[in-house]
């Protein structure tokens, strides 16, 4: 009885989770409780995957009440897409943060850990399948907040200031976009994405309009650490507990980017944002500029945690790259990146946290001689690295492949040329880690076991996944194609309305 | 002269965003922060209160002799976003109490300077 | 008349702004930011939200200006001078400002009924909400049928804060033995403050149940009854606070409100509805209605309560430790 | 009507006055005086302009105002218990130099 | 008839009455006279003005919550008050006539 409701499932599941873990206590019981729903979620998000791209487009009216008039949740390719990445994620972050926690975080703060992790998945989730601009503005803030306990939950005090900045930084994002949100009502009385879209193309430019892209834009571009705007990225994802920095490098920015690719591909619609308001020159020059300056950073960071911040720094210039080659094949790109870089980072970073638990330190000395002693746990961090590089039969390189295709399709030679101009900083900064721990000795009398087996299992999913998706591209790139064609052709999408008083339920 | 009246309110409005997002960006000490950015929030909110004003209109609550109410859909969206501005302030100056704990001092530079924040 | 006293209202609001940024004595500051507050709540009341007023009153004056004072109580008063640039902040803001103002020039003009916003979604809300919904008011039917999903995630919100700042300052300890706390010298605010709490508390209970009828609901008299148990704490000292009502009962109360409010949603999953729809909830769907928004009021009103007096007791807490130390 | 007027139009203008107390004040007791005055007459504003907008029924608001500006000033002295008092000296001092 | 031209005599006194206060505000020499002009003013005016408006209603709900509000400005604004000033006092603030004994205690020593 539950297949009409799977819509809505996702996001109301972590949020009635989070409450009862609170009422559970015990921090084991909230850990296989958070880990079984986000786990149900991942499955549920996977079904709406399937139905959308064998159906079409799910809508499902909160209350009962129609839309524009009522919430609601639209679940389209793209949203599934990102949803399954989000879900599948968070499950196999929770599996790994029991062991990874342990050490990172206070014991008594374990079951606000779940919690916070839940709320959070809950926010991005809501933000990923609603169909109302304000809704989306509220899930944003609840995954914001959450976010900002998630991580100053870490013990070392300059966690409490990469917070505070991500706060106010975050903040500011938030109210931007509700000023954008306010503009664009006060143009159009509705809220509804589809009713905007609608409505917003009946004015060929306005000003009010324009300046409410803007607002939105700017905001968004904080959210998900565009080039100037991405200051407060590098110390939240440094000082964060290392399962708070993997989850959060491979979804939280992931669903800005998609927050970013929904007001401009639904709601104001490619022609207008690219064509009336030129907005693709200024993102492609600031995705160039966020690919070199953040991966030049990342070659001169001692901490390995800070080299991989930089490092989702430049990679989200490569999404936003996509994105502002304004056309289909870019915007493929643009979500497969989403998809793959998820991978990889998560991959990347729960190695560090592996590394943080046994050495104690994360500064690229420790990893000196690492890979004789901890040799899956580098295994994994070289093969998710060479994933980051863009080597073939990785993940990395099909999402680099389509990105230069797309440049290449636009006659965008110099673009083509950056793309793989950036992947060579990434062979340095990747270079120098996997050198410390190959070619040099530890330092003397240290010996370091190798990771426990629960923080090995998840991160060797990701690791597979990285080679899997790197070879049997069908079903990522499927689905990234579809998510693309609906996006910059809306009325190329099959639309199915879930609703029960409609009487449409879909069995 | 109209265009004035038309839009005074917004401008004002816009001034009190603009002196917010100041002491947001400009301000050393976090506390001050803050109170700017609840200024900021504030002034947003009045926004969109001015979009849901109807002139010669009355409070969205019905009554026997009215026939003309404000918009409530602005009134609701705004009530959420008051409670998600406290959510944000109190995280925030729980932040800010941790980090007097843990530093010493509240005001930005001073810490900047002892602490390698990249 | 409403343009004018809104005109003197932007004003005094102009004026306080532009002290606050220049003011060093951030307990001034504070203050000042408590009138700001106020002052906007007043243009909400002459804009007609008078719901909104309502919660920006309890809300911005109350609960964020005390516990501002409190973090200040931590912190320090003074603002050190700063001797940052003050050049690249004001020509961001210039340049913010500016494009609003650009953006203005296009916007529909103020109080006109024949706004686009007046237009499309709102006419539906006016009209027909006392018949769909059969509440007066009409803010609070949007608010909790039309767009209750939004409400949840207000509701989840508050719950998050609560989780956030209890992480970072945890729970005071209830201890009986405690130390010299409350205003012990002040004998008139204890006798008045005696009066007042239990008269506050009861208002408290009028706002929750008559916001369909009137200003107020969840959210309004969740915030004003943890602001009578503020009072009490603030008058008589935290420990005795705690001893009444104790920090583990409101973790688990604000637990309890997010569970009755997404439970509400989940029976009319079982009822054969969609989620939050109230119809189902009983056989004439306006009688639904009522009972889901009553529900859900108590959802918001019992989160809300729990969420904000246990923020209070992890900031009096600090500042109760800090004075022992 | 004309009266009632008159009245929001007084009470505003206290309202500005203590504003101006609260915003430009020689000691900090000034500026709670100031704020505390600012306060009351708010509610009171409210209960007239509920008159004027010939909705008297939303005097709930007014309440409210009365209740979380006496909050208000109950955290201010609590905070003053905290916190030293050395403006209160400062100020007996400067005093007694302008005489 | 009556009642309102009761009620306008009222709220003129009212306003009156915090005009006055408003002024007191500024004009007197210490911190202990200003606390008395404003709270006694506040009082009286309150009393007035909210009397004046109880003369206007219909003697129903609106008329209670009117009530209501006099009674809790009645309580908390003496009581801020007082409150207010004993703290005052008790950080050290003095009167001016004490200023002034202490100044001439100074000079005579």
């Amino acid at each position: 009885m539950f297949e009409q409701h799977s819509p809505v499932l996702p996001i109301i599941l972590p949020l009635i989770a989070a409450p009862i873990c609170i009422l559970l206590g015990r921090s084991q019981l909230a850990w296989l409780f958070a880990t079984f729903i986000s786990a149900l979620g991942f499955g549920i998000s996977i079904g709406l995957m399937l139905t959308t791209l064998d159906q079409g487009v799910l809508s499902y009216s909160l209350g009962g009440w129609e839309p524009p008039w009522g919430i609601e949740v639209r679940v389209d390719a793209a949203s599934a897409l990102v949803l399954c990445v989000v879900t599948g994620i968070s499950s196999l972050v929770l599996v790994y943060a029991k062991e990874s926690i342990a050490k990172e975080i206070d014991s008594s703060q374990h079951t606000l850990y779940y919690t916070a992790h839940l709320l959070c998945l809950a926010g991005l989730s809501g933000i990923l399948s609603t169909g109302d601009a304000f809704n989306l503005f509220v899930f944003l803030e609840i995954s914001s907040l959450a976010t900002y306990t998630l991580v100053s939950l870490a013990s070392d005090k300059r966690c409490l200031t990469a917070a505070f900045r991500y706060l106010i930084m975050g903040t500011i994002g938030a109210t931007f976009i509700l000023i954008g949100v306010g503009m664009m009502y006060m143009k159009t009385g509705t809220l509804n994405m589809l009713d905007l879209a609608a409505r917003i193309s009946e004015y060929d430019s306005s000003r009010t309009l324009n300046t409410g892209l803007a607002f939105i834009l700017v905001g968004v571009s904080i959210k998900l650490a565009l080039f100037p705007l991405h200051m407060w990225l590098p110390p939240a994802y440094t000082h964060a507990p290392s399962a708070v920095s993997a989850f959060l490098a491979s979804t939280a920015t992931k669903v800005a980017v998609y927050v970013m690719v929904r007001f401009i591909f639904t709601i104001y619609g490619a022609e207008y944002v690219f064509h009336t308001m030129g907005m693709d020159t200024i993102l492609l020059v600031l995705a160039i500029v966020a690919i070199f300056k953040c991966s030049f950073m990342a070659t001169v960071q001692s901490n390995v945690k800070t080299v991989l911040a930089y490092s989702s720094v430049a990679q989200i210039g490569y999404m936003i790259l996509g994105i502002s080659l304004v056309s289909t094949l870019g915007l493929t790109a643009g979500l497969l990146h989403i998809f793959n870089h998820a991978l990889m980072k998560g991959a990347l970073f729960m190695a560090v946290g592996a590394v943080l638990l046994r050495t104690g330190s994360v500064d690229i000395k420790a990893f000196q001689g690492l890979g004789k002693q901890m040799p899956l746990t580098m295994a994994a961090f070289t093969i998710a690295g060479l994933s980051i590089i863009g080597v073939p039969l990785t993940a990395g390189f099909v999402s680099k492949w389509y990105l230069v295709t797309a440049a290449l399709e636009q006659q965008e030679w110099t673009v083509a040329f950056l793309v793989l101009a950036g992947s060579l900083l990434a062979i340095i900064y990747v270079g120098r880690i996997l050198e410390a721990a190959y070619f040099k000795n530890p330092a003397e009398g240290t010996t370091y076991k190798e990771a426990p087996l629960l923080m090995l299992i998840p991160l060797w999913i990701l690791v597979f996944a990285n080679i899997y998706f790197g070879i049997d591209t069908s079903m990522s790139v499927g689905a990234a194609d579809t998510a693309a064609q609906w996006l910059t052709q809306p009325s190329s999408s099959p639309a199915t309305a879930l609703s029960v008083n409609m009487g449409g339920a879909t069995q | 002269m109209s265009f004035i009246v038309d839009y005074y309110n917004y401008w004002i409005v816009v001034f009190l965003m603009m002196a917010g997002f100041y002491i947001v960006i400009s301000a050393n000490n976090l506390v001050k922060k803050i109170v700017g950015l609840n200024i900021f929030q504030t002034s947003v909110f009045m926004l969109y209160i001015s979009i849901g004003n109807v002139s010669g209109g009355s409070a969205p609550i019905v009554a026997d002799g009215i026939t003309r109410y404000s918009n409530p859909l602005p009134h609701v969206l705004i009530l959420t976003a008051i409670v998600v501005g406290v959510a944000t302030t109190s995280v925030g100056l729980a932040l800010i109490v941790r980090i007097k704990r843990a530093y010493g001092t509240v005001e930005e530079n001073e810490f900047e300077d002892k602490d390698d924040l990249i | 008349m409403t343009e004018l006293i809104d005109l003197v209202l932007l004003g005094m609001l102009a004026i306080t702004a532009l002290r606050i940024i220049f003011l060093k004595d951030l307990f001034a500051v504070v203050m000042l930011f408590g009138i700001y507050s106020f002052l906007s709540a007043l243009i909400f009341v002459n804009l007609d939200a008078v719901d909104v007023a309502f919660t920006e009153a309890s809300v911005g004056a109350g609960i964020s200006t005390v516990l501002m004072l409190g973090t200040l109580a931590l912190t320090g008063r003074k603002e050190k001078t700063n001797n940052h640039t003050t050049f690249l902040p004001l020509l961001v803001v210039v340049i913010t400002g500016a494009a609003l103002i650009y953006g203005t020039l296009d916007m529909p003009p103020f109080g006109d009924p024949d706004n686009p916003a007046q237009q499309h979604v709102a006419p539906r809300y006016i009209q027909d909400s006392p018949q769909e919904i059969g509440l007066p008011n009409m803010v609070t039917s949007v608010l909790a049928s039309y767009r209750g999903f939004d409400t949840l995630g207000e509701t989840a919100v508050v719950f998050a804060a609560a989780i956030g700042v209890l992480s970072l300052l945890g729970l005071p300890k209830h201890e009986k033995a405690a130390i010299e706390s409350g205003l012990k010298s002040h004998l008139v605010l204890r006798v008045v403050a005696k009066l007042i709490v239990p008269l506050t508390l009861l208002f408290a209970l009028y706002v929750q149940f008559h916001g369909d009828y009137g200003p107020g609901g969840g959210f309004q008299a969740g915030v004003i009854a943890a602001a009578a148990i503020i009072l009490y704490a603030l008058v008589f000292g935290l420990p005795m606070a705690t001893h009444v009502i104790q920090p583990t009962l409101l973790k688990a109360l604000a637990a309890i409100g997010v569970l009755i409010y997404a439970g509400t949603g989940f029976a009319s999953f079982f009822l054969g509805g969609n989620f939050l729809d109230y119809n189902v909830l009983a056989s004439d769907p306006v009688a639904g209605q009522h009972i889901g928004i009553i529900l859900i009021e108590l959802g918001v009103g019992v989160t809300v309560f729990a969420a904000m007096l246990s923020i209070f007791y992890a900031f009096a807490g600090q500042a109760e430790r800090a004075n022992i130390q | 009507m004309l009266i009632l007027t008159a009245t929001g139009i007084a009470i505003l203008a206290v309202m500005a006055l203590a504003l101006a107390r609260a915003l430009k004040a020689d000691t900090v007791y000034d500026r709670i005086l100031g704020v505390n005055m600012f306060g009351t007459k708010t509610s009171l504003f409210i209960a007239v302009i509920g008159f004027l907008g010939g909705r008297p029924d939303f005097l709930d608001i007014a309440i409210v105002y009365a209740l979380i500006n006496f909050i208000g000033m109950i955290a201010v002295l609590r905070f003053f218990e905290y916190t030293a008092t050395d403006d209160a000296l400062k100020i007996n001092s400067t005093k007694q130099e302008q005489l | 008839m009556i009642l309102e031209s009761i009620s306008t005599i009222l709220l003129i006194l009212g306003a009156f009455f915090s005009l006055t206060g408003a002024i007191g505000l500024f004009r007197f020499p210490d911190f202990f006279t200003r606390v008395h002009a404003a709270s006694v003013t506040d009082s009286i005016a309150t009393i007035l003005i909210i009397f004046g408006l109880i003369l206007r209603t219909d003697f129903d709900l609106v008329t209670v919550k009117l009530l209501l509000i006099l009674v809790f400005l009645l309580f908390t604004s003496p009581t801020a008050s007082h409150a207010l000033a004993k703290s005052a006092r008790h950080g050290g603030l003095l009167t001016l006539p004490e200023i002034r004994a202490t100044k001439k205690e100074d000079c005579s020593s």
